[in-house]
């Protein structure tokens, strides 16, 4: 029977290897019939396994996190990103980033509510620094405030927008750095596939063949020797972005879903799950622990 | 109608003040006015005539003293600046406001009128005497025991004003009229009684005085009528 | 009538555009903060055709969310018209449905129209529909006591008809807030693709705000107007249309 | 008046509400898609006095905004009745800078004015003033001949007159509009404080939406309401205060 | 004055028809009317009265022929259900228009019209004929050598009228009235000339008819007075 898969964001670079596994035939190799579907800032994949309006979606950490602690049924069989894309862009004109310390006196870009503010607010506690010691800037969907130097470092998804306006600064002589939190310990979880328990219990051959056929759109989807197929799908998607742009993205993606050759796409860190839950914890965003490793099952991915 | 021999309009100690104001319109008003048939209310200008009109349709309850009326339960008021509406012909418009039956007393009231050629006219391209005659067919063909006219022919001519007071009186002998008019000729002369609102500072606040009650047929006694004029005026 | 209202948008548009690029070359920015003309040209060959097909779409949409918002707003504005309990408590609904910004009712509305086609049109109308309200209140409020007189005395007075004088009579108001509020439905619109991200001029913005795309944005407000222009002027012409069968039948 | 009004809110929020429960009880949903009674009630507890902070806050700004835009609209709709060139320059500059939604323009805004209280208020205004733009322009496009024909044949028609004469016809059609355009003021400074802001309601509804939190988006809306119903009352109150002075002076 | 002696009104072979319409409302009018003096403009009722009055202002250029007006300059027109803003008592309303070194001028006609009871009040709170008074005050007050009275006291009780008509002539001698009525007698008694516009279908269109010019001083023939009816009447 058919399948809805929703994704977290828009149809863009992040999202290849989903539309590969749809594209190239690998759902339906499975002998399943998948619907993928583009998510979007008011789109709550957890929310929409519960109403059965999906059978599997993309969430990130954090939003798994709070379902569970708020009791919804919702497990993760795999991790999508073993790098989160979440990085801060800064000019290299400004001072390099070694240490966390030298964050001391910026002015920093960050989401309230969002989950980079989250990152942040740790990163500043590891290194020690009191929220007066620098100066947060609320982001909003416009970047004039980076642009003319109002706002030393800004949150971008590295993948994507990270290209997108490194390219355009590069353009303009204004070459760009990027600030990586994972580069300082901080490894907070970004988007995995879930599903429902119920799933699991009731048909978990349909969510084995589901996982495998997804994670083997991916590989093939990042594996360079299709680059030029996974492109000219992209730009079937993606029309706002150009090609040379596209491959840069992929290049990048590569390197945040896939770090090592030797790491199979999916695999969870449980490690950095419990980290990301810690990090929550410490910043009161849910009341009590909620265990994240016994949402976690990798087993029908491998 | 055997009934509508038993028709009495009558008021006892009316007084009535409209609201925020220092005195009141009328004090202690009483009057008895038989029916049926073609009586009018005259009065200088603002001595509350319309006010007294209104009070008699009973939307107003706001007055001490008693208003009564035996034998009348269905009165209708109109007034000169009425307006029909505007998406339809005035002829439209009477075609759907005439009860079933009425079809016949609607072409005779429209011939009565002079309207005929302005059925198909819009009420805003009519002239002010015929917006006065159209909106009063309308009144005339509903069901009511008492027609109150506040000015209802004020802007139509005299000879057309003349021909349908006559048709009227005609048409419809077992109802009660109340025809405000400040023309005291025409009152003295077609009415049955008139009632005479004083101006402030009269003795008598109304009086009812007798007209000639004119009809079609006979030529109206000159000197007689003249006498009721003056009674009229020596009220008013 | 029509021209007229293309030359002067056209005018209002390339006013603003100067404005910005005054600020641009004034503060001396560089072309990823405010592009210049060359970029902006650039974008349009690139993109017109594109947006303008996407514009299309979203104003079908707002089409469609504008006649409901007008049926809307006239079944509200009919019942809150009455000064009974339920008619002050139908206005009372409207008016607080109003004040909560349609980003805070969106997941409220997801979870219970899913992602379609509704979704997108029920903020579409939601967001058009309270002016037409408001005005559509005023009016069916007051009376007009000198053509409604007789049917109150004769006992012929329907609410039909009673909405039917007062829209009669003000139908120059009416018409000039109906045609004014095609831009709204046409925001409207953009906004729930914007929030709901799935097609349309409103999708394509998000695309290029999430890009930080200024060219693309200001051809997008190009061809939004110049299409609003148009549809605006078909409005007032139809109100003028209607308006003459009806005064004319 | 007040009173009916808080009482009708408080049914309408509760039967919302009664839907939603009945909604997650029905099809078994957990508190992370709806909240059940109890998270509610305990996020209210914790969060209710600092969100109505927020409300006010948002809600002071809403009022400037208000003053602001009715202003506006004024003007724009004096200058835009008159059928001169002119006129409907300045009217098809108003559609069209309706006709973009916010979120669209809110980068060009930015750039300009920067993100502090004026943008929060500029954009609060522009959503807020069209509606009554559409009304006031309605209402000044149209002639009160009776009235207006003595003051012309003696030559002594000005602007300022003629457009007193048309307004104070049309008073309540207006004090409806007004006093319906508070709930435009809130709502859009909501998205002004949810598009830009570090305060107001506007802004903790984003972070509430960020976390999924439905509970305090129905604290929020809680709050806007009630907050509402009182400020609606009190513009009512004032608009027939204003009606009795001016009818009586 | 000198230049009032050459005042003349003359019409030459007008017609008018309202767009969209099948028959003119008159065709070919001719008329001279010499003034200044009270005169009237008399006819039944949907004649074209106003519409003639309207043309005589010049706002409409909409007609075939020639109207001129010789020695007159400024021209107003009123009509009876004219009103006054709401925002201002009635008397606020006459001082704000009214000239400088009118003050006088204002007073007497305030109490030539019997309205000084009623300044206080707001328009809304009249009764029709005190509406009526108050707009034709604030006419006359206003700088004109023509005035046109459509109907501007077709609600005012008859001796409260006939008062206001004969301090009209006496204050304004000078000037050129056009008083339009339904009232024969009225037109009769008080008119210089009375421009009559005849029914359709009768030969002439238009006549000018002499009639009594009556002032405060003398009393009425009354033999005349009926001759110059019958006139009238024959020519409507
Ligand atoms: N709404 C009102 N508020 C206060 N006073 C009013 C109101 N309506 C009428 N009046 C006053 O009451 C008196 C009677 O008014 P009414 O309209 O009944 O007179 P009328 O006899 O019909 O006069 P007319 O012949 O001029 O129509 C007048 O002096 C008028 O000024
Ligand atoms: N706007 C219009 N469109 C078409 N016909 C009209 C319009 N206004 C008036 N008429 C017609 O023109 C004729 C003359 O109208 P007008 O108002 O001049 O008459 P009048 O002599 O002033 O009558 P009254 O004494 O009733 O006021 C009437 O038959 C009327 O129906
Ligand atoms: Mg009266
Ligand atoms: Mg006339």
């Amino acid at each position: 029977d058919k399948i809805n898969y929703r994704l977290k964001w828009l149809f863009n670079t992040s999202v290849v290897g989903d539309l590969y596994a749809d594209v190239q035939g690998d759902f339906a190799d499975a002998g399943l019939a998948v619907t993928v579907k583009s998510g979007g800032p008011e789109r709550d994949a957890i929310k929409e396994l519960e109403l059965g309006q999906a059978q599997f979606g993309v969430a990130s950490a954090d939003q798994v996190i709070r379902a569970l602690d708020k009791g919804a049924p919702v497990v993760v069989i795999a991790q999508l990103f073993q790098v989160n894309p979440l990085q801060w862009i800064y000019r290299q004109s400004a001072p390099p980033i070694n240490d966390l310390s030298d964050l001391k006196g910026r002015t920093i870009g960050v989401t309230f509510g969002g989950n980079d503010e989250t990152v942040m607010r740790t990163l500043l506690a590891k290194a020690g620094l009191e929220t007066s010691d620098v100066k947060l800037f609320n982001v909003r969907y416009d970047y004039t405030p980076f642009y003319r130097g109002q706002v030393d470092i800004w949150p971008v998804y590295r993948n994507t927008q990270g290209i997108v306006i490194g390219r355009k600064m590069q353009a303009d002589d204004d070459p760009v750095r990027f600030f990586i939190p994972a580069g300082f310990g901080v490894k907070f979880v970004a988007n995995s596939v879930v599903t429902s328990r119920k799933m699991i219990q009731r048909e978990p051959d349909t969510v084995r063949r589901f996982i495998r056929a997804l994670l083997c759109g991916w590989e093939k989807a990042l594996d360079p020797d299709n680059s030029e197929k996974a492109l000219d799908m992209l730009q079937q998607y993606d029309r706002d972005t150009p090609r040379e742009l596209l491959e840069a993205q992929l290049a990048i993606t590569r390197t945040l879903v896939k770090p090592t050759p030797d790491l199979a796409i999916g695999t969870i860190d449980v490690a950095a799950w419990k980290q990301t839950e810690a990090i929550m914890r410490d910043q009161k965003q849910i009341a009590q622990p909620v265990g994240v490793e016994k949402a976690l099952h990798s087993e029908f991915a491998f | 109608m055997a009934s509508s021999a038993s028709m009495q309009l009558s008021c006892r100690q009316a007084t009535f003040r409209y609201p925020r104001t220092a005195t009141p319109v009328f004090e202690d008003l009483s009057f008895e006015m038989p029916g049926p048939g073609f009586n009018a209310l005259f009065g200088p200008s603002g001595v509350g005539k319309t006010t007294l009109a209104r009070l008699l349709t009973g939307t107003s309850r706001d007055f001490a003293g008693e208003i009564r009326m035996d034998g009348i339960d269905r009165v209708l008021y109109t007034y000169n600046t009425e307006r029909l509406p505007g998406w339809s012909a005035v002829g439209t418009h009477l075609e759907r406001i005439v009860a079933p039956g009425q079809h016949d007393l609607r072409d005779r009231l429209v011939a009565l009128f002079d309207m005929q050629p302005h059925l198909a006219s819009r009420f805003a391209q009519l002239s002010l005497g015929q917006k006065n005659r159209i909106n009063l067919i309308r009144y005339l063909l509903q069901d009511f025991q008492m027609l109150i006219m506040d000015e209802s022919l004020a802007n139509v001519d005299e000879p057309t004003r003349e021909q349908i007071i006559l048709g009227i009186k005609d048409l419809f002998p077992d109802r009660f009229f109340l025809y405000i008019s400040h023309n005291v000729v025409e009152v003295a002369k077609f009415c049955r009684h008139i009632l005479v609102l004083a101006a402030k500072g009269r003795a008598r606040p109304a009086s009812v005085v007798s007209g000639r009650d004119h009809n079609r047929d006979g030529t109206p006694d000159r000197e007689r009528l003249e006498r009721a004029m003056l009674e009229i005026v020596n009220a008013a | 009538m029509l021209p007229r209202r293309i030359v002067q948008f056209l005018i209002i548009y390339f006013l603003g555009l100067a404005g910005l690029l005054a600020v641009k070359y004034g503060l001396q920015l560089s072309n990823y903060v405010i592009p210049g003309p060359a970029l902006i040209w650039q974008t349009f060959q690139a993109e017109a055709v594109r947006y303008l097909r996407d514009v299309l779409d979203t104003m079908s949409i707002a089409i469609i969310g504008q006649v409901l918002s007008i049926c809307l707003a006239l079944l509200v504005g009919i019942v809150g018209r009455q000064t009974t309990w339920f008619g002050s408590f139908v206005k009372v609904a409207a008016y607080n449905v109003q004040a909560y910004p349609i980003v805070a009712l969106a997941p409220i509305i997801f979870i219970l129209l899913g992602d379609g086609f509704l979704s997108r049109l029920l903020i579409a109308a939601m967001i058009c529909y309270f002016p037409l309200l408001l005005s559509v209140l005023g009016i069916m409020a007051e009376p007009i006591r000198d053509i409604e007189h007789f049917y109150r005395m004769t006992g012929r007075m329907r609410w039909q008809l009673e909405v039917k004088i007062r829209a009669f009579e003000n139908l120059g108001k009416l018409t000039t807030v109906v045609a004014g509020s095609a831009t709204l439905a046409m925001a409207g619109t953009i906004v729930a693709e914007f929030i709901a991200a799935n097609a349309g001029i409103g999708y394509s913005i998000r695309i290029a705000l999430y890009q930080s795309d200024l060219g693309k944005i200001l051809i997008a407000l190009f061809l939004i107007g110049i299409s609003l222009s148009v549809y605006q002027g078909l409005l007032e012409w139809c109100g003028a249309f209607i308006r003459r069968t009806w005064e004319s039948n």
